[in-house]
């Protein structure tokens, strides 16, 4: 008899987990909240540092997972879940051998940072809000216009300690570079400036990619983070930070200000971690047994992670975590 | 109409009646009228109760501000008032002035962050003054209590903030006063990026609110910046820059909810005037500055000199004649019981040559 | 004999036009020398440096001495047309008094003697000898024709690319022996006479060619020798030719002690257009061998500053390593014309300048000895410690001048042309070292060295790179390094070295604590190391090939440790290899007792 | 105008105005040295600099207000270097900061 | 090493104020006081921070501490809970206590607001009154305002009917039991050592800076007057 484990989650990290198990001779079952497979990737146009379409890396996702005829509940949501089972909204309740947590993150609501007018003006998006325009490959102003001036700032949402954001999101610095160049590419003329405050390159071939938006792509990064952005009556939006290197206030009207949204815990975690005696980070992410020997397995025996559900991570470490994490837990089914 | 709405998320506890009032130094400096106005418009037409008790003094907010008062000072000078506040019976107090009402949160806040200062302050009351205090039961600045009763102040308009006769809504710029929410954003309605206290009268009045680049800036007050001479060229620049910004949107006035505010936009526009000749209002001359009280009162109908406009630099007659008001344009610098007592002289900034008006009662 | 026919006319006019234009320019720019330098060669004139001086013209401007020493063959070329051409004029100028005795004749007549002495006796002496010079300078035009198409043979990799004015004179020269050969030979062919050369080839040309277009060809032949030297003429003083006459009176000037310096002077043009763009310069240019960059060298900077359109880009660009400098046959000094071209183009006085060194002084210690480390040396702190504990070794009681910090010694702001500035640096520094009462100043670096030497005004106190102090104290015992068995190579900085002619003591001292390994290109033609101070044109990634290269030769040597005696140097190599690369002072502290 | 005597000015804004500064001299330098684009701010020039540990220079920030438009007092400020050539050594991106120096003291020098 | 910064860790705003400060430049970003003058909060606290004695007490005798005008726009926006604003009171009350405030112009306009404002608050129990803006030192109050000083009586008559007098209202007298519960305040609590300290020092350095008789009404209207113009 094939031993069963419940992946909890059907994103990439998700995905990975269940792929890994079945090559293992194990039955995953994946049950993702959402009407489909695929979580956060869906609806990102491409990832960095290569430029690889998102949908490629999903569709051979899907494809594979299709093909190894894993079994998936989708508008499943779980509401709580112990090492052997998991128990459905619908008071469904699944039983397995054990249970991998591949719940991912929520991305950080900007519109909590009004200084910056997210929602309120227009011109002002997220990063992922780009994305979507990206692939509707409709990228203009909210007027139809071409953007001349673009600013985009770094950290919204992350180590952040108003909005209770102490962490650092760790992928928004490279999107930022990465769209920073994509805008770059779409509009030659336009004057591109990167507000931050540490660009956190560290991946491979970022620093090198960072480099060529500098040298290449001549866009500005000014070291000083954005203080408010409001509104001109030309419809632009006005930003006003220090630009901390020449320790001089800096103000400037932009077509476009572009918040790269960071990497939020899941709301629910906290239900979930009390009702199974899981520990959580102060980030509100899940906390790995131990950072180090047992970053896939929680304090509970039989309950794993994988991926972004301990804290922010890139989609290739995502990957590579869900394949420990689908070995860590069909292990300890096996056992 | 701005899509601002955040502001529900700020809500704070205004208490409905029965209130200590502590006046400000400033707004009793310079719209004494203002002060009048919101006593009456609260006991007179919303029928509340308000105790202005003669026993209380200054916060000494703006000597705390300018650092020469300590923080132990004005802590134990807050816990006076509230040792007043409770030895007349009433538990909310509400204040006239915005740097006051940021003491008094900063105050309340330290004792509630720090307890041992709560503790050193109640030994220094009762050895100088052999008081003891409680905390209020609520706290807010006078300008929430007039939000809290805007839509009942909407029922009695006589007037509202249109263009009577375009019927337009009359554009209006919003001033908040930095002490109000930036400290605590909490403590303000709608918070600090986006206070809701102005807009929510305007929007129930009839006015539309307008949002410009440099809404949250600073008026430029900034204490010593102000009352030092020598500093002055900051104070005027921020009014300045803020002037600037607003000009293109030609907003038919500004309101704020800070006393000082409101006398800085005033006066400055009077200052720039005459320094560079430049002035921000429509047809040369100045941006009618109101204070929230003086908005009430036109809304309700009150005489505007007995608001006490007069007492402005700019002239609020454009204004009047948009919103439809009348009044007695003789009348505007007459004494108590019509006594002549002379004019200013004209400035810059002045729209209306004094000379024609009052020459005939001369 | 009238001396005169319609063909001379070309060459009449050319030669009068060339010595006028030639006269106008030495005399203004004699003119306009500095008054030192005009006492100085009124000084100079009736000594035997005017002697020594025609010495050295005969061996450089006709047997081309210097770039025999280049190479055989292309100093041979050179000769061949310079000698030969002199042993020509010369001879045939004999030839025509051995005819017609003193008497005047004019220019012409002596160039075109063979066309009017046909009437005359013939002396088959001048004949066999005008014959065999003609063959010596056509032997070199042949060659020059070789180098065209395959200029290694003479040694040179790369060579001059011209612009058009020199193609037209570099043309007509090309062709005015061959014509000479061709009229001379139809003369012979029609009136007889002649050695082996126009004599035999007249006389084949009688056999086959009748007497009417022999004579047709005789005119034709004439007109075009006649035309080439006129055409030649007329190019020359505006073409590289010039170089032919003006180091001529350069020698003269230089031999009386005339010199350029950091502001131009008119002394400058006889260097500039004493330049024969022989290209020579091109070849040890490392921006050439290996970055590639070919339009920035001595031969191209000075062309342009010739003609009035040198960039600051091309002025600005170069390593001002000297290796040029080292094989220039013409010995133009050619960094210090880069320098006072950068001075012209960027030097701005500017009294406030600087005005923050009032007052200044954050050196420590005391003694007679000052160390003035320099900034690189300050970046490269194991140099520091061991010149400390070299210090302490021998005993010395030092002042440190610069060790918290102290002002630029001035000469990167020398080199990069702002001269009136640099002064400020130096006249601090100056100051500063008279104020402590030193009577022996080291430094660590060879750009502060060469700058204390030559520009600094230090009465009474000797100026002494750490290599020679070191030596000294070896020598005197009070340093007893033990000598091991490390191999080291040396590389020779381009300050030090031909900057400073210091070759020998870094040697010496390298033979005192191991062996030394001599890379190929060693001492006058060593390597630069490419981070030079002097050029601010090349990038980071540039520096860092020239410094590879570098490395790979040092590393040939096969030796363990790479030393150098120059903190820039060392890191720039340190940058190139992943070997070892040490200061001397590092390693003479390391084999101390 | 100016009756009154006020014993004040009105102070100038010292705020990098990116709408109002004219870029065009900025994008000359960065197009003739386009690696200065590649600072990363880490200040390491700034911190070897020889002139900096005597005055207040600062190239990090001298450089990076040019690049913002702001040429107000940058020959000045340049001026202050000694072309050492230090920065050049220790900067981690390579950028030829000699060069920058020159560039930025030629291109505004009328400034 | 960390002498001033443990006197000024003693002030609770100090503790509230300064956390850990990462140089994001948000608080600089929107200050006015860094719009106009040569000056940076976030370089403040950056210096607070490093806890050096000798830059803290330059700090403490510089302009730079006395340009802020303390309207906290800083304050809600620090993603790390800072309050630039609070750290500059601690400095400045440091600064007081240790006598550095005269050291600088800035600093030493601390009298004339400790005799125009603090005397005031104790003389009438309000931080000013309309007696106290007078025009010829208050030009920008305009003409107006000339009017109203001119006849105060009549206008805040209109609005008071305690103008000056006992009773309830704007602008009343306050109390004379009232005031000296005031100055036992201030006794008390440390105001009016405070007010010694800045009369105490601002004479010392007056009488350094060549006023014979101290910091007279002369040095007053000095450092109430005189700007250098070295602070943009």
């Amino acid at each position: 008899m094939k031993k069963r484990i419940i992946v909890i989650g059907g994103g990439v990290a998700g995905m990975q987990t269940a792929l890994r198990l079945a090559e293992q001779g194990v039955e995953p079952v994946i049950v993702e909240k959402e009407p489909e497979l695929g979580g956060k990737l869906r609806g990102w146009h491409v990832l960095f540092p290569s430029f690889t379409p998102a949908e490629e890396v999903l569709t051979a996702l899907r494809r594979r997972v299709n093909e190894s005829g894993i079994e998936v509940l989708t508008s499943a949501e779980v509401v709580g879940l112990e090492p052997r089972s998991v128990r459905l909204a619908d008071g469904r309740e699944l039983h397995g051998d054990s249970v991998v947590v591949a719940t991912g993150f929520t991305l950080f609501d900007a519109s909590i940072k009004e200084e910056y007018g997210y929602g309120i003006y227009d011109n002002v998006l997220t990063s992922a809000d780009l994305e979507r325009m990206f692939n509707e490959g409709r990228v203009a102003r909210a007027d139809g216009t071409a953007p001349r001036r673009i600013a985009f700032l770094h950290c919204v949402g992350s180590r952040d300690e108003k909005v209770c954001q102490q962490h650092c999101s760790k992928v928004c610095c490279i999107t930022g570079v990465k769209q920073a160049m994509e805008m770059k590419k779409l509009f030659p003329e336009a004057d591109v400036f990167n507000f931050y405050m540490d660009i956190r390159m560290f991946g491979p071939g970022y620093e090198e990619m960072y480099r060529e938006a500098q040298q290449k792509y001549n866009i500005h990064f000014v070291r000083g983070r954005i203080s408010e952005a409001a509104p001109t009556i030309d419809g632009r939006v006005q930003i006003k930070a220090e630009d901390t290197l020449t320790g001089r206030p800096l103000r400037m009207s932009v077509d476009m200000l572009v918040l790269l949204i960071g990497m939020r815990a899941n709301d629910d975690n906290a239900r979930l971690a009390e009702g199974a005696g899981l520990n959580r980070a102060s980030s509100g992410f899940m906390a790995p047994r131990d950072l180090f020997l047992g970053n896939v397995c929680s304090n509970v025996g039989g309950i794993f992670y994988a991926g972004a559900v301990t804290a922010p991570k890139s989609i290739g470490e995502t990957l590579n975590e869900a394949t420990a994490a689908a070995d860590a837990a069909a292990k300890y089914a096996e056992a | 109409m701005m899509k601002r709405r955040s502001w529900q998320e700020y809500q704070k506890e205004i208490a409905d009646d029965r209130y200590y009032y502590a006046r400000s130094c400033i707004r009793q400096n310079f719209f004494p009228g203002s002060e009048k106005a919101f006593i009456d418009i609260l006991q007179n037409d919303l029928g509340k109760e308000l105790l202005d008790d003669p026993k209380h003094s200054s916060c000494t907010g703006i000597g705390y501000h300018s650092d020469i008062v300590p923080l132990e000072t004005i802590m134990t000078v807050v816990a006076r008032q509230f040792s007043l506040m409770n030895e007349a019976g009433y538990e909310n107090f509400v204040t006239s002035c915005i740097t006051s009402f940021g003491i008094y949160c900063e105050v309340l806040s330290t004792w509630n962050e720090f307890p041992e200062t709560e503790e050193k302050t109640r030994e220094n009351l009762l050895k100088a003054t052999g008081r003891e205090f409680r905390k209020p039961a609520s706290l807010a600045h006078t300008s929430d209590v007039m939000f809290h009763f805007r839509d009942q102040i909407a029922a009695r308009a006589k007037h509202r903030l249109v263009n009577a006769v375009t019927g337009e809504p009359l554009k209006v710029v919003e001033h908040i006063g930095c002490h109000y929410a930036k400290i605590f954003p909490k403590s303000g309605i709608g918070g600090s990026e986006f206070p809701y206290v102005l807009a929510g009268m305007i929007e129930s009045w009839g006015g539309e609110v307008v949002d410009y680049p440099e809404r949250r800036h600073c008026c430029g007050f900034g204490f010593r910046n102000y009352l030092v001479q020598a500093n002055r060229g900051y104070s005027i620049a921020n009014s300045h820059k803020k002037l600037e910004s607003m000009a293109p949107y030609k907003p038919d006035f500004i309101v704020a909810n800070c006393p000082g505010c409101a006398m800085f936009l005033d006066k400055w526009q009077y200052t720039i005037a005459e320094m560079e000749g430049t002035t921000y209002g429509q047809n040369g001359h100045g941006i009618p500055v109101l204070t929230y009280e003086e908005m009430a009162g036109l809304v309700l109908g009150y005489d505007p000199w007995a608001l006490g406009l007069q007492m402005h630099q700019v002239d609020v007659e454009p204004l009047l004649d948009k919103m439809g008001i009348e009044y007695d344009p003789a009348a505007k610098y007459l004494g108590r019981n019509g006594k002549y007592i002379g004019k200013p002289a004209s400035a810059v900034v002045n729209c209306c040559p004094t000379d024609t008006i009052y020459d005939i009662r001369e | 004999m009238t001396f005169y026919a319609p063909f001379c006319l070309p060459f009449i006019l050319g030669a009068a036009l060339m010595f006028l234009i030639v006269a106008w320019k030495w005399g203004k720019w004699l003119w306009l020398l500095p008054h030192e330098d005009k006492m100085r060669i009124l000084r100079g004139l009736p000594t035997r440096r005017t002697v020594a001086a025609i010495g050295e013209v005969v061996s450089e401007s006709l047997l081309h001495r210097r770039i025999f020493r280049v190479n055989p063959l292309l100093g041979y070329m050179h000769m061949s047309l310079a000698f030969g051409w002199f042993l020509l004029i010369l001879t045939g100028w004999i030839e025509t008094v051995a005819h017609i005795g003193f008497r005047y004749v004019p220019l012409q007549g002596h160039v075109f003697f063979k066309y009017f002495a046909t009437g005359l006796e013939h002396k088959p002496v001048f004949d066999f000898l005008m014959d065999l010079f003609l063959l010596f300078v056509l032997s070199g035009v042949a060659l020059a024709w070789g180098k065209r198409f395959y200029s290694r043979a003479m040694g040179m990799h790369r060579t001059t690319k011209h612009v058009l004015g020199d193609r037209i004179a570099l043309s007509a020269l090309w062709f005015i022996f061959p014509a000479r050969l061709l009229a001379e030979s139809t003369t012979c062919a029609l009136y007889g006479g002649g050695s082996f050369l126009t004599g035999s080839l007249g006389g084949w040309m009688a056999e086959h060619i009748g007497v009417m277009p022999l004579m047709t060809l005789e005119s034709v032949a004439w007109w075009f020798y006649s035309s080439c030297l006129g055409l030649f003429f007329v190019a020359l003083p505006f073409s590289r030719y010039m170089h032919i006459f003006t180091e001529i009176p350069l020698i003269f000037l230089r031999r009386y002690g005339v010199r350029s310096s950091e502001k131009e002077s008119s002394y400058d043009r006889f260097q500039v257009e004493a330049c024969s763009r022989c290209g020579i310069c091109i070849d040890p240019c490392q921006l050439q061998s290996v970055l590639g960059i070919n339009d920035v060298q001595s031969v191209y900077f000075l062309r342009d500053r010739r003609y009035g359109h040198l960039r600051l880009q091309v002025a600005d660009n170069c390593l001002m390593c000297g290796r040029c400098v080292e094989r220039c046959p013409v010995n133009i000094d050619l960094n210090t014309l880069r320098l006072n071209s950068r001075d012209r183009m960027r030097n701005v006085p500017d009294e406030r300048r600087y005005g923050y060194f009032k007052g200044l002084d954050r050196s420590s210690g005391e003694g007679k000895v000052g160390y003035f480390a320099g900034c690189m040396t300050l970046l490269t702190p194991r140099t520091l410690t061991a010149m400390s504990t070299i210090f302490e070794a021998a005993g010395e009681e030092v002042w440190w001048a610069d060790r918290e910090g102290g002002v630029c010694c001035g000469r990167p702001l020398k080199l990069a042309g702002e001269t009136d500035s640099a002064r400020k640096m130096m006249k601090y520094n100056a100051d500063l070292f008279r104020k402590h009462g030193i009577t022996t100043l080291v430094t660590s670096c060879p750009i502060c060295l060469k700058v204390f030497r030559e520009d600094y005004d230090l009465p009474g106190v000797e100026v002494l790179h750490h290599s020679e102090y070191i030596l000294r104290l070896i020598r005197a015992g009070r340093l007893t390094p033990e000598r091991g068995t490390t191999r080291f190579t040396y590389h020779d900085p381009c300050e030090l070295g031909r900057g400073s002619g210091i070759y020998d003591e870094p040697r010496a001292v390298i033979e005192a604590v191991g062996q030394l390994l001599e890379p190929a290109s060693t001492r006058e033609n060593a390597l630069c190391c490419g981070s030079s101070v002097a050029n601010t044109a090349i990038s980071d990634g540039q520096q860092v090939q020239i410094a590879r290269a570098v490395a790979g030769e040092l590393e040939a040597t096969g030796a363990d440790v790479i030393v150098t005696a120059c903190p820039l140097c060392k890191k720039a190599i340190g940058r190139g290899t992943k070997g070892e690369v040490r200061d001397l002072a590092e390693i003479v502290a390391g084999a101390l007792k | 105008m100016a009756a009154i005597h006020f014993g004040y000015t009105i102070s100038k804004p010292r705020a990098i105005d990116l709408d109002r500064n004219n870029l065009r001299k900025s994008d000359e330098i960065l197009r003739e040295m386009p690696e200065l684009q590649t600072c990363i701010g880490c200040g390491a020039c700034t911190a070897i600099c020889t002139a900096g540990n005597l005055t207040s220079f600062n190239f990090r920030k001298v450089h990076t207000l040019v690049r913002r438009g702001e040429y107000q007092g940058a020959y000045e400020e340049m001026n202050k270097c000694m072309l050492c050539g230090k920065c050049r050594l220790v900067c981690p991106r390579g950028i030829n900061t000699r060069g920058v120096v020159m560039l930025i003291k030629r291109k505004l020098g009328d400034f | 090493m960390g002498k001033y910064f443990d006197m000024l860790m003693e002030d609770v705003r100090m503790r509230e104020g300064l956390h850990a400060c990462m140089n994001c430049g948000v608080c600089t970003g929107v200050c006015p006081a860094a719009e106009f003058y040569n000056y940076d909060p976030r370089q403040i606290v950056s210096i607070v921070q490093t806890r050096d004695d000798d830059a803290i007490e330059a700090l403490l005798k510089s302009d730079t501490i006395w340009y802020c005008g303390e309207c906290m726009s800083c304050r809600p926006r620090c993603p790390r809970g800072n309050t630039p604003g609070y750290v500059i009171q601690a400095l400045r009350t440091l600064s007081q206590k240790l006598g550095f405030f005269v050291e600088s112009e800035k600093g030493r306009q601390q009298l004339a607001l400790k005799r125009i404002i603090g005397e005031n608050i104790l003389r009438t129990g309000y931080c000013l009154v309309p007696r106290l803006i007078k025009p010829e030192l208050h030009p920008e109050q305009g003409t107006v305002w000339q009017w109203i000083y001119d006849n105060d009586r009549e206008v805040y008559g209109q609005f008071s009917p305690v103008y000056m007098r006992h009773g309830a209202g704007a602008l009343r007298r306050i109390d004379e039991e009232s005031l000296d519960e005031i100055r036992r305040i201030f006794d008390v609590s440390g105001g009016s050592e405070m007010f010694e300290t800045i009369e105490k020092h601002s004479d010392r350095k007056a009488r350094e800076m060549g006023y014979e008789e101290g910091a007279d009404q002369q040095y007053m209207m000095d450092v109430f007057c005189n700007n250098s113009n070295e602070h943009y």
